[in-house]
């Protein structure tokens, strides 16, 4: 499985903080792709905004990056604190 | 596995206020030859993008945050000659005038210091996992954006 | 004749030591819109010249102390958009690690407040009328040279 | 009458904190120059010595800075706070 988080505006607007998917995606960009099909929101919210950012184990990462079964993939807007 | 106070001793998240005296005297116990303490206290304005702030939520990403922190922590060490440095963020909810961060850091000389608070700040800013939302007097709820500047700031340090 | 307190309320001249808690809040309150306050301390170092230091001891030329410093601060408050600023400075007898110098300035944005406190700190290293005395463990006694890095940090800020 | 002030390592080197002098010379120079008239000590200290620092009524001077009755008139060496 692979863990998948929500933060900030983006947990608001998907209604949801955290979800566990089977890990058959070879890449962040496959598992959004999958996640996008959920809806209209779900295709705004990853698909279409330029705005997304992604950390994969806690590390910065981009629709490139490779995920494998175990891994946390987290999904947020621009961060604004300090 | 250790939890994340035993792993980064020096980066705190929590939800309670700092005291700037306390802290400092923590930062330079143990540490010997220090002539020059910075500290950076950001503070919540009561004023944001022109409207009144009544309430400023903080939330972060557990684990991320920390990690990302501690990066940027150990990147002004390799950059600047520092005694030692600290960092604590709260979360949470506070208002106009609370404490939100503390960056705080000791070396031999002020030179060093002043560039490495300052280097910390705005790398914290663009790149460890918080998000701030605002409450305003009318009840009205919203999400701070990101600002440009920050970018721009944090761009200045790129070697 | 007013006497120095009345005169220049942000700046201070004290052997007492400072809490750098208390001085922040003196220094935010009746001040609106603070979004960033750095505070930067100067310490007696246990070492200077390669040497020992047992004790430190600071003179200064009461009247023009005041006077040199609040010219510095004001031409901090000139050159950037700040809140407040304060200075306080040590004087008589101290000892390693204690403190010797605060200077606290609070601004809107970041930016203004680190390089004004960092100016501040500049220019009173080369113009304030303060001079150090330093005593080793042996018992010698010598006056600290001044340093030409102080002088170059100085010049650094030249419009 | 003039009222001369030396500091730190001038104070020491001089034997002597604050001293009054009549008001009868026209620049720091002009005073200087009787000072240093002394002896050996005096004429170091205050003719021989590039270090040599010099305020008039808490204002940074030089040598050729007018001096009248009333003034304050400092030396000390290179300053070394904070």
């Amino acid at each position: 499985m692979v863990n998948i988080l929500y933060f900030a505006s983006f947990r608001e607007m998907l209604g949801q903080a955290d979800e566990q998917m089977p890990a058959q995606h070879s890449t962040v960009g496959a598992l959004i792709s999958e996640l996008a099909q959920r809806g209209d929101l779900w295709k705004q919210a990853l698909l279409e905004n330029t705005n997304l950012q992604i950390a994969v184990n806690h590390d910065v990462a981009s629709r490139e990056t490779a995920i494998k079964a175990g891994d946390e993939v987290a999904f947020f807007p621009p961060v604004t604190g300090g | 596995m250790k939890n994340a106070e035993e792993m980064y001793p020096y980066i705190k998240i929590q939800q309670a206020d700092f005291d700037l005296t306390v802290e400092n005297a923590k930062l330079r116990t143990g540490h010997k030859d220090i002539g020059a303490v910075v500290s950076f206290v950001g503070t919540v304005r009561d004023i944001n993008e022109g409207d009144e702030v009544a309430i400023l939520e903080l939330e972060h990403y557990p684990g991320m945050t920390e990690k990302a922190l501690e990066k940027i922590r150990l990147e002004a060490h390799d950059r600047w000659s520092l005694e030692a440095s600290l960092i604590i963020h709260r979360i949470g909810k506070m208002y106009p005038a609370d404490q939100i961060v503390l960056v705080a850091v000791a070396s031999r000389h002020r030179e060093n210091a002043f560039h490495a608070a300052h280097f910390i700040m705005d790398y914290l800013k663009t790149n460890a996992p918080f998000w701030k939302k605002e409450t305003l007097p009318d009840g009205d709820v919203r999400w701070v954006d990101s600002r440009v500047s920050d970018k721009e700031a944090e761009a200045r340090w790129a070697v």
